[in-house]
């Protein structure tokens, strides 16, 4: 067995093992730090594809990025942990049936009895090839417009989250130019009139303040 | 100007229902005259459909031809034979009398209310005159909406169950054609010319297929045993005009569309399966007569009647032979005089009593002899009395039956004995006997406007028995053509 | 020529139409001075045409298509012929003197309607109107040369006697009576209207003289469906309709109780004409008859058991009225009988001459009644005789012509109803033969019972009005505040009133007269034809050697002597013994609530078909319409998906998880589906 | 060497296993959003390798732009997980049921 | 090495530029004047939609014009999408404004959002190529999540944000899976480039259907199809009204061009497996969304699961495109164009519906319930006439734009042969038929609960007005619309 048959059957072995631990996992810190092995072992496979660029970039992307972000809500959020997994292993042997049917099916289309592509050779390329400047090449060229739109989800997705999440805090005190400038006479002073008061003593009852 | 008569007929009650509608609410003096204006004109613009028609002819005449969906070749064809041409007119007449009947009686909404009349007369007339499949079923489905409304709105205490009822029932019957209609579309080769379906050939087993999805549409708006329950609770909830459109014109469609489309496309299954729709109609005939003779409801026990009425049109188309044929023909146009002026008999006691129960009534002759008169007098016609024009019809279905099969024309006959039995039962605890109550002995005789519509009525029965002649006479060609065509094999 | 006939029937017609839609402005005297002009033109038109015809201008022609459908060629026509003419005659005549005493015993008719009635205030004037219409219609029906208009006018006569038995709608027992009239009519209709149609679909027409040209071919043919041989099954249709209107058992049970209408009506439509349209109906269609001898012979049992049955129901009855009217309905048990015996003529003549008799009985009655104060009751009367002079001889008369005793008119239609019928081949004749003699015998006794109880006797009337309850009690109640109680004081009737009833007393004695010309001399001609097979009418013929002779052969008969020993047994029972019957009842209790009971028809029918139609009526629309269509198909259906909709949006449980199952389990679904596939 | 299946078969493991967390995961929503990432890493290895083994970059690009997207969609479905926390104080998938029927 | 570069044809997506570049001024303009002048963001988000519909117009030249590496489409048939998709948004613009003011929801966030949305939509009506379906889908879909949750302080709208983004990333995930089987399969991402591989038959059927059964749950995601619909009553239901008329109208467009375009353009060969998958489906659909709409009180929710059922009515039509494996190309764009014209006239039907739940939402009221509606036609005539022919058209009962657009679909479906399964959409139709005509019942027949006057703007009105008037007019003359339906595809298949 070649050494790269092996390292694929370490990551593939790894990558099965840690996606299992997301969904089975009690706490959701765990779930994430086994997804992010997950995606380690995913850039493996990546690597072994000879898809560099987009290894890295799921590293750093995804266990950069996001998965800090997973984390950062799991933390934020005061979540019982002991609850999070009531009922699990009730529904458990359903949900096993259910993906091992799967798996099952989607194995045997793909296993190769009728899939030519299956047996094909893996491209050997240069040793000078670089993965990177080709998909750079292409990106900016061929798909400008799928960049662009790319580029207005994450737009959206900017404006989304802010538009979801920002609170004014009560006790926020930093002005608004906009508020500041469209203020209008009338509402900066009010005068009111208020008839002469005369306060009453009023009955106290000093016993029971002290 | 020929050439537009249809258009007419169809679009101008309806596009008058506009300014009614317009005219809003309050305004109801005018709304009134307004609306009895539009029907007047709606009724005028057919008259001249019988004057210069051709009874000679046994095509369609007044033929309007126009592109309507090009995208699907529907045409806005419209044309009238001997046939449809005297329900057009017959529509336009009684639009005018449920207009006047409707005059001071509807305090809501009375914009709305005879709008919705002259809406639906509109689509009647549509669907009497088209001769293309959608325009034929666009104007046989809108129809229910006018109704609905009208059921609903002003109708009685369990209005809603009966407008849904008879708004579902109706549907359900006319879906099913619709997909007949494509079939046929798809079979023509892309025509939705209904006479060119006459002469297309069809296999057996697709025209029983399509013969029954026609005759669960129109069995039900006729409607025929088992599917008639619909017209007793909408006839029952629906105010006096509505049941009388219903009656008169409604139940009509569905026979007409017996004769447009069942015969004539798929004759040998017609043939096949007339045994079957002789059987309903005569389960129709002598069930329904057993029913009506229990009702306590008066106009209950009028629909029950009109149902038993309508058996004699189907039992008459499904004996194939001209007498039949035409006497199922003349009877549902002396039913829509009938019907309409029981209806109306009923609406009278209903405006003042407020009740249409019959043991709420008795001796009303006693304060309301003309009306008693005239009410006797329809009850007789509807009972099937000679010089009435509801013997003409059976009388006819009833000699085609005997010529058909012995035992078909007794079971029709039948209704001579039911048919009195259960009217006249009801006009002896009615009209008859002494003052039943305080109520009744406060009634009003009825007043001009009344006695106007019920004269007028009366007039049309009254001549249509002692003179039927001008109304088969239009038919004869058309008919004879019919059943020449339907005794044609016309399959492939 | 054919204006003339025209404005025979259109001359009464007219007169109704003026004084039904304009009895406001008419008046009461404009009302029966119109209507009575009416008829009496027709009157004496018909007397012209009657003149005309016996010159023997026979016609046969249309007035107008009616209407043209499927090759059947529908005409409004007349055939005037000698029975056309001879019917004409009778219903005309008599009308004009109905509608003359209508005048005085309609007088003061405002009495028997309930006080602020609008109904009641033109009561008068429709009256009129409705007796006009009525010789309109039977005008029609006589005069029709084919069986449509026969049909209009059988039904049209139908329709006036319902209005005219339910005249004082107020009372309860008179619209009952006019409904159960209406509809046992119907059900002879029913039959009527199949022969009509057995006519139409097998000869190809319903003009009589095309029908009878064709009447050879019908008789071999057989109907296609049934198998019977065509020209029974039409005769048997046809005469089931004769049964209805002319109170055939059993269909007779409408006629008792259509005395419940004014006594002009008894006495006009069910005694005179209407009641008669029947026999005339079968003498028209002699030629179809006589081809069928199970025809022949059901019509003459039939005859037979209704003119036994009605006369022993007539000893029995306490009502002025019904007594004669259960003689009407054993007359014209004889007279079908003379039908089912071939003897048309016979039947016709007995028409007439009972039209004379019969009309007097009823008038006769109906002076009583008057006289009495609308009291009916046999039993409440007696001794009249010498209160009204007239109305005795009159009724007397008629009584005797009744019973058949010559020289009076009834016995020599009577005495060749019997000789017909003993004469008669058909099966059944000699069943019928015996049912006629025993009738007589009754026939005498209930007659004479009837004159002996009413004019003779105690003055049982100043006993006063202790037992209210019979007669017709409603009326009664109605008009309580009349004042009429305490004892009454008879008198005779108005001039009006009288004077119809002498002007129908002669014909009642001497129409019977006629009998040599009207049977024996072929004055019928073409308009009744009778098969060569069926020899009794040519044998009487041959027999006959005139009245005086027929006279002195009938004393000597069996008939005869019947009948005398009837009023005999009457004169014995009810002026010699009046205690008798009541002893008589006693013994036999049995029988006599048989009779009293009318044999049961009257509960049975209520039982059985008006009880069974609303029992099946109630069934199938509880059962049927409400449970089985409404409850379960519609309403069921309906339940149904409403049920299933609840189902459907259990599916919708707001789970994520539930949701996302579902999206797996389609695409897993789908894969399956077609990886099982490829 | 290792064949295109072996890579294809691993991907559809994990995707039967993301598809089994999301429906099995009836408490914890945040779970629910990593099985869905899950999901699109197992896509991504598809696309991946194809695009190995068919020496076409297309694929690759595809992976790109789903990592992009994938992070924007994280962001969104964070923010509304955080919106929702704080309306419901719960991240119980359980608790998301007043919209049903 | 960019020598080789070529500048792509910007020509074809000038709409689409020009959307994007006016979201970054309605954006600075929001953020400079929005808090006071929100009316300025309104108007300049329809000045944009307006805009664009104006290039739309001036650059439809009817060609085929592929751009973008061919992974751009501009044709007659996304011509004819945009501008309809255009005139739903600013319907719902209109519509919505009002309800969202007294809300405090209109906020820029929301214009930016439905901006990007449609940008959203308009890439997938243009997709030539899986990718930028996929990113025109997520670009959509993500604007949608934001939409729906813009009522941060609603339980209900974020409880439905968070069902539609779970659901939704599931199906995009399994779109993807799907797409990334037939990029294997065929080695391409064009949809043209797919087609073509297919027809030369050097690709595993297997595999292929194996993929195409993701990709049909995608798009039947977008579709809302049973089984996969389960997020449309909820989201429907929970988002802000506003918000439920904006998913349940231009989108639906966008997901017909979704389905026709991977369906049609990239998978016909496929087109035996898919049309039978998508009856299944349909069929499902139809009948569930019509059961369950019948028990239904809240309008919204109903209108929800009768957007199943249409969406089920509708693909009746996609899915009779190829009869008996025979391409009859006029019977393919009768199938097609009948789907369209669905699809259009829904759009219409049910922005008319929602636009009615709108008319009768009042500051802190809102109209969502079936109760609301009753005696309407005491409260206003006109309106309840409108609600009427809105809800008679979704019945399919004639003369309105829903029957016919019924009757397309009908017809196609049976002449591929699908008689059976017209026969059994027809009688659902029927089950369908009782819940619009409670609506009515309730309007007409009943007396009203809630006689206060209706507040809603004349803008409200005189919109609704029309759009009621439109659906009765393409009622009555059908011809116009269903010849554009029809010669759009014709020109662009």
């Amino acid at each position: 067995m070649e050494f790269k048959t092996i390292l694929f059957y370490i990551f593939a072995a790894v990558t099965v093992l840690a996606a299992l631990r997301v969904i089975t996992a009690r706490n959701p810190v765990h779930a994430a730090l086994f997804l992010v092995l997950a995606f380690f072992n995913v850039a493996g496979l990546w690597m072994l594809l000879q898809a560099e660029f987009l290894a890295l970039v799921l590293i750093m992307v995804y266990v950069g990025a996001v998965m800090v972000l997973f984390l950062f809500v799991v933390m934020m959020l005061d979540i019982n942990i002991e609850e999070v997994r009531q009922g699990f292993w009730k529904n458990l042997p359903l949900g096993a049936l259910v993906g091992g049917l799967m798996v099952a099916e989607m194995a045997a289309v793909l296993s190769g009895r009728y899939f030519s592509l299956a047996n094909l050779p893996p491209q050997t390329l240069p040793a000078n090839y670089s993965n990177t400047k080709d998909l750079a090449r292409v990106l900016y060229t061929d798909y400008a417009y799928p960049f662009e739109i790319a580029s207005v989800i994450l737009l959206v997705g900017i404006i989304a989250a802010v538009m979801l999440t920002l609170r004014r805090r009560k006790d926020n005190k930093a002005m608004h130019s906009s508020d500041q400038i469209a203020v209008k006479s009338k509402d900066r002073m009010r005068l009111v009139k208020m008839a002469p008061e005369v306060e009453l003593p009023a009955p106290e009852n000093k016993g029971e303040q002290a | 100007m020929n050439s537009q008569l249809l258009s007419l007929a169809i679009w101008v009650p309806i596009l008058g229902a506009v300014p009614v509608f317009a005219a809003g609410s309050e305004r109801r003096c005018l709304v009134r005259w307004l609306a009895l204006a539009v029907a007047i004109a709606g009724f005028l613009v057919t008259l001249p459909l019988y004057t210069r028609f051709d009874v000679t002819q046994a095509g369609m005449q007044f033929v309007e031809q126009a592109p309507w969906i090009t995208r699907f070749n529907v045409q806005y064809l419209l044309g009238v034979d001997g046939i449809s041409m005297p329900f057009i007119l017959l529509n336009s007449f009684i639009t005018v009398m449920v207009v006047l009947a409707g005059w001071e009686v509807i305090e809501e909404k009375q914009a709305q209310y005879m709008g919705a009349f002259l809406v639906m007369s509109g689509l009647m007339n549509g669907i009497f005159s088209a001769l293309d499949g959608v325009l034929f079923y666009v104007f046989f489905e809108a129809s229910l909406i006018p109704m609905y409304i009208i059921i609903g709105v002003w109708g009685g205490p369990n209005r809603v169950y009966a407008a849904i009822k008879f708004f579902l029932y109706t549907l359900l019957g006319s879906l099913l054609m619709l997909v007949a209609l494509i079939w046929l579309f798809l079979e023509s080769g892309g025509s939705f010319n209904i006479l060119e379906w006459h002469r297309m050939p069809i296999a057996m087993g697709p025209q029983i297929l399509i013969f029954i999805a026609f005759l669960v549409s129109f069995a039900v708006k006729v409607p025929m045993w088992p599917v008639h329950t619909w017209l007793p609770d909408a006839h029952v909830e629906a105010p006096t005009g509505g049941s009388v459109v219903l009656a008169a014109i409604a139940l009509k469609l569905g026979a007409y569309g017996f004769v447009r489309f069942s015969l004539p496309i798929v004759p040998d299954a017609s043939h096949y399966l007339a045994p079957l729709m002789i059987a309903l109609s005569l389960t129709a005939v002598v069930y329904i007569g057993f029913v009506a003779l229990v009702q306590a409801d008066m106009k209950k026990l009028i629909a029950y009647s009109s149902i038993s009425h309508m058996g004699f049109v189907t039992l008459g188309f499904f004996i194939f032979n001209a007498i039949g044929v035409e006497g199922a023909l003349v009877q549902m146009i002396s039913h829509g005089f009938i019907s309409a002026a029981m209806f109306l008999c009923v609406g009278v006691m209903y405006d003042r009593m407020h009740s249409r129960m019959i043991a709420d009534y008795g001796g009303v002759v006693h304060t309301m002899p003309k009306f008693a008169g005239l009410f006797v007098f329809f009850a007789m016609a509807n009972s099937g009395l000679p010089a009435t024009s509801g013997f003409v019809g059976e009388f006819m279905v009833i000699l085609g039956a005997i010529k058909a099969n012995f035992w078909m024309g007794f079971a029709a006959a039948t209704t001579l004995i039911l048919g009195a039995a259960y009217t006249l039962w009801m006009i002896k605890r009615v009209v008859f006997g002494a003052v039943a109550n305080d109520h009744v002995a406060a009634l009003e005789d009825i007043n001009g406007r009344e006695f106007l519509v019920l004269g007028l009525l009366a007039a049309c029965v009254l001549a249509m028995g002692l003179y039927p002649f001008p109304f088969t006479e239009v038919m004869h060609a058309s008919v004879d053509n019919l059943l020449k065509h339907v005794a044609v094999v016309k399959l492939q | 020529m054919k204006t003339l006939y025209l404005l025979v029937p259109l001359a009464p017609l007219a007169g109704a139409i003026l004084a039904g839609f304009f009895s406001s402005i008419l008046g009461r005297a404009g009302a029966h001075t119109v209507t009575s002009i009416g008829v009496a033109i027709s009157f004496i038109l018909s007397v012209l045409i009657f003149q005309d015809v016996q010159a023997g201008h026979v016609f046969n022609g249309a007035v107008y298509t009616w209407m043209e459908s499927g090759g059947l060629k529908l005409e409004v026509g007349f055939l005037i012929d000698q029975l056309t003419v001879l019917m004409m005659l009778v219903v005309t005549f008599v009308s004009l003197m109905v509608h003359i005493y209508t005048i005085g015993y309609m007088a003061h008719d405002e009495e028997n309607w309930p006080s602020g009635s609008k109904a009641g205030t033109n009561s008068y004037q429709r009256f009129f109107s409705y007796i006009s219409l009525f010789t309109f219609s039977m005008l029609m029906l006589v005069m029709s040369n084919n069986f449509v208009q026969l049909f209009f006018g059988w039904e049209a006569v139908g329709l006036v006697s319902y209005l005219l038995i339910g005249f004082w709608s107020v009372r309860e027992t008179a619209i009952y009576a006019n409904l159960k009239a209406f509809l046992v009519n119907r059900v002879g209709d029913f039959g009527f209207l199949l022969g009509i149609g057995l006519v139409a679909a097998y000869a190809g027409s319903l003009d009589y003289a095309q029908v009878f040209a064709k009447r050879n071919e019908l008789a071999a043919l057989t109907e296609v469906v049934t198998g019977w041989p065509l020209i029974t099954a039409i005769c048997i249709c046809l005469f089931i309709g004769a049964m209805g209107k002319s109170a055939q058992f059993p269909l007779h049970v409408w006629l008792p109780d259509s005395m419940e209408g004014p006594t002009p009506i008894s006495a006009l439509i069910h005694a005179a004409t209407m009641v008669t349209a029947g026999i005339f109906m079968v003498s028209r269609m002699s030629p179809l008859f006589e081809l069928s001898d199970t025809a022949l012979s059901f019509v003459i049992v039939i005859g037979a058991i209704t003119t036994l049955s009605m006369a022993l129901i007539a000893i029995v009855q306490t009502d002025v009225k019904r007594v004669v009217a259960y003689s009407t309905l054993s007359q014209l048990g004889y007279m079908t009988m003379a039908l089912g015996a071939s003897a048309y003529s016979v039947a016709i003549f007995h028409l007439m001459t009972h039209a004379f008799f019969k009309a007097v009985l009823f008038l006769g009655a109906g002076s009583v009644i008057i006289a009495m104060h609308h009291e009916q009751d046999m039993r409440k009367m007696g001794g009249l005789r010498k209160y009204m002079p007239i109305t005795y001889a009159t009724m007397l008369i008629g009584a005797i012509a009744n019973a058949g005793l010559p020289p009076f008119a009834g016995f020599f239609s009577k005495d060749s109803i019997i000789e017909a019928v003993h004469l008669a081949q058909v099966p059944g004749a000699h069943f019928a033969y015996y049912c006629a003699l025993a009738a007589v015998f009754v026939g005498g006794l209930y007659s004479f019972r009837l004159i002996f109880f009413t004019f003779h006797g105690e003055e049982r009337f100043r006993h006063g009005h202790d037992d209210h309850g019979h007669g017709h009690d409603a009326a009664h109640d109605a008009h309580d505040d009349h004042g009429h109680h305490g004892p009454v004081e008879p008198h005779e009737s108005p001039k009006v009133v009288t004077l119809p009833l002498i002007l129908l007393a002669i014909p009642a004695i001497a129409s019977g007269w006629l009998i040599g010309t009207i049977l024996y001399g072929n004055w019928f001609g073409n308009a009744i034809t009778i098969a060569g097979v069926h020899k009794g009418m040519a044998t009487m013929a041959e027999e006959f050697h005139g009245i005086f002779g027929m006279m002195a052969h009938g004393v000597t008969t069996l008939p005869f002597w019947l009948a005398l020993s009837g009023a005999a047994t009457a004169w014995y029972l009810y002026i010699a013994r009046p205690d008798l019957p009541a002893v008589i009842k006693q013994k036999l209790a049995f029988p006599a609530m048989i009779l009293e009971e009318k044999y049961g028809f009257d509960r049975f029918n209520d039982w059985f078909f008006a009880g069974g139609a609303r029992l099946i009526g109630r069934g199938l629309w509880k059962g049927g319409d409400q449970m089985l269509i409404d409850g379960v198909m519609v309403n069921g259906s309906a339940g149904a998906v409403g049920w299933i909709s609840g189902l459907v949006r259990l599916f919708q449980t707001g789970r994520i998880y539930q949701y996302a199952f579902w999206m797996i389990f389609g695409v897993f679904g789908l894969m399956t589906l077609w990886m099982s596939r490829v | 060497m290792i064949p295109l299946s072996h890579y294809l078969i691993l991907a559809a493991i994990l995707f039967a296993i993301s598809i089994v967390g999301i429906f099995l995961n009836r408490k914890n929503l945040i779970v629910l959003l990593m099985a869905i990432e899950l999901m699109l890493l197992a896509v991504n290895l598809n696309f991946v390798a194809f695009s190995h083994y068919l020496n076409d970059l297309s694929g690759q690009i595809f992976v790109f732009f789903i990592l992009v997207v994938a992070a924007a969609e994280s962001g969104i479905g964070l923010a509304i997980l955080v919106v929702l926390f704080r309306n419901l104080s719960s991240i119980d998938v359980e608790d998301l049921d007043t919209l049903k029927g | 090495m960019l020598n080789n570069f070529v500048m792509p044809d910007l020509y074809p997506a000038a709409p689409e530029i020009f959307l994007l570049l006016m979201s970054f001024l309605v954006l600075f303009v929001d953020l400079i004047f929005g808090a006071t002048h929100r009316w300025m963001t309104a108007m300049l988000t329809v000045v944009t939609l307006l805009g664009c519909a104006a290039i739309t117009l001036v650059t439809s030249d009817g060609q085929t014009t592929l751009t973008f590496s061919n992974m751009f489409v501009d044709d007659l048939l996304s011509d004819f999408l945009k501008l309809v998709t255009y005139l739903a948004v600013i319907m719902m613009l209109i519509y919505g404004r009002q309800y969202l003011a007294d809300r405090g929801l209109d906020k820029g966030e929301f214009y930016l959002l439905v901006l990007y949305a449609t940008l959203g939509m308009m890439v997938m009506i243009s997709a030539a190529s899986f990718l930028t379906m996929y990113l025109g889908l997520e670009l959509m879909s993500l604007s949608l999540y934001g939409l729906v949750a813009i009522d941060r302080e609603s339980r209900r709208g974020t409880e439905a944000a968070m069902k539609y983004f779970v659901l939704g990333a599931l199906a995009s995930g399994m779109l993807l899976y799907g797409m990334s089987m037939i990029y294997g399969a065929t080695g391409s991402l064009e949809l043209g480039s797919v087609a073509q591989a297919m027809y030369q038959g050097h690709s595993e059927k297997t595999v292929l259907v194996f993929g195409l059964v993701f990709v049909v749950a995608g798009v039947a995601f977008k579709l809302g199809m049973v089984p996969f619909h389960m997020w449309i009553p909820d989201v429907y239901h929970g988002a802000p009204t506003a918000v439920t008329m904006f998913i349940g109208s231009a989108p639906k467009l966008a997901a017909f061009a979704m389905a026709l375009r991977l369906l049609v353009y990239g998978l016909f060969a496929l087109a035996v497996d898919w049309q039978k998958m998508l009856l299944i489906m349909a069929v499902l659909s139809i009948g569930l969304g019509n059961l369950a709409a019948i028990a239904q009180t809240n309008i919204k929710r109903m209108l929800a699961y009768s957007a199943i059922s249409h969406m089920g009515y509708m693909v009746l039509g996609l899915m009779s495109g190829l009869v008996g494996g025979q391409l009859d190309p006029f019977t393919a764009v009768n199938a097609y164009s009948s789907a369209l014209y669905y699809t259009v006239a829904y759009v219409l039907m049910s922005l008319g519906a929602f636009g009615m739940v709108l008319l009768l939402s009042r500051a802190g009221y809102e109209a969502e319930n079936l109760e609301d509606f009753k005696g309407l036609n005491k409260r206003s005539p006109w309106f309840a006439a409108m609600m009427l022919i809105m809800m008679f058209s979704m019945a399919g009962i004639p003369f309105f734009v829903g029957f016919f657009a019924k009757f397309a679909v009908l017809l196609a479906a049976i002449k591929a042969g699908y008689t059976a399964v017209a026969v059994i959409a027809v009688m659902f139709s029927l089950i369908g038929a009782f819940y619009y005509l409670r609506v009515v019942k309730l309007m007409y027949f009943d007396t009203p609960v809630d006689s206060a006057p209706i507040t809603a703007g004349l803008d409200l009105r005189v919109l609704l007005s029309l759009n009621g008037l439109a659906v009765a007019g393409f009622g009555l003359f059908p011809d116009s619309l269903m010849l554009v339906c029809t010669t759009a595809l014709m020109r662009s298949l």
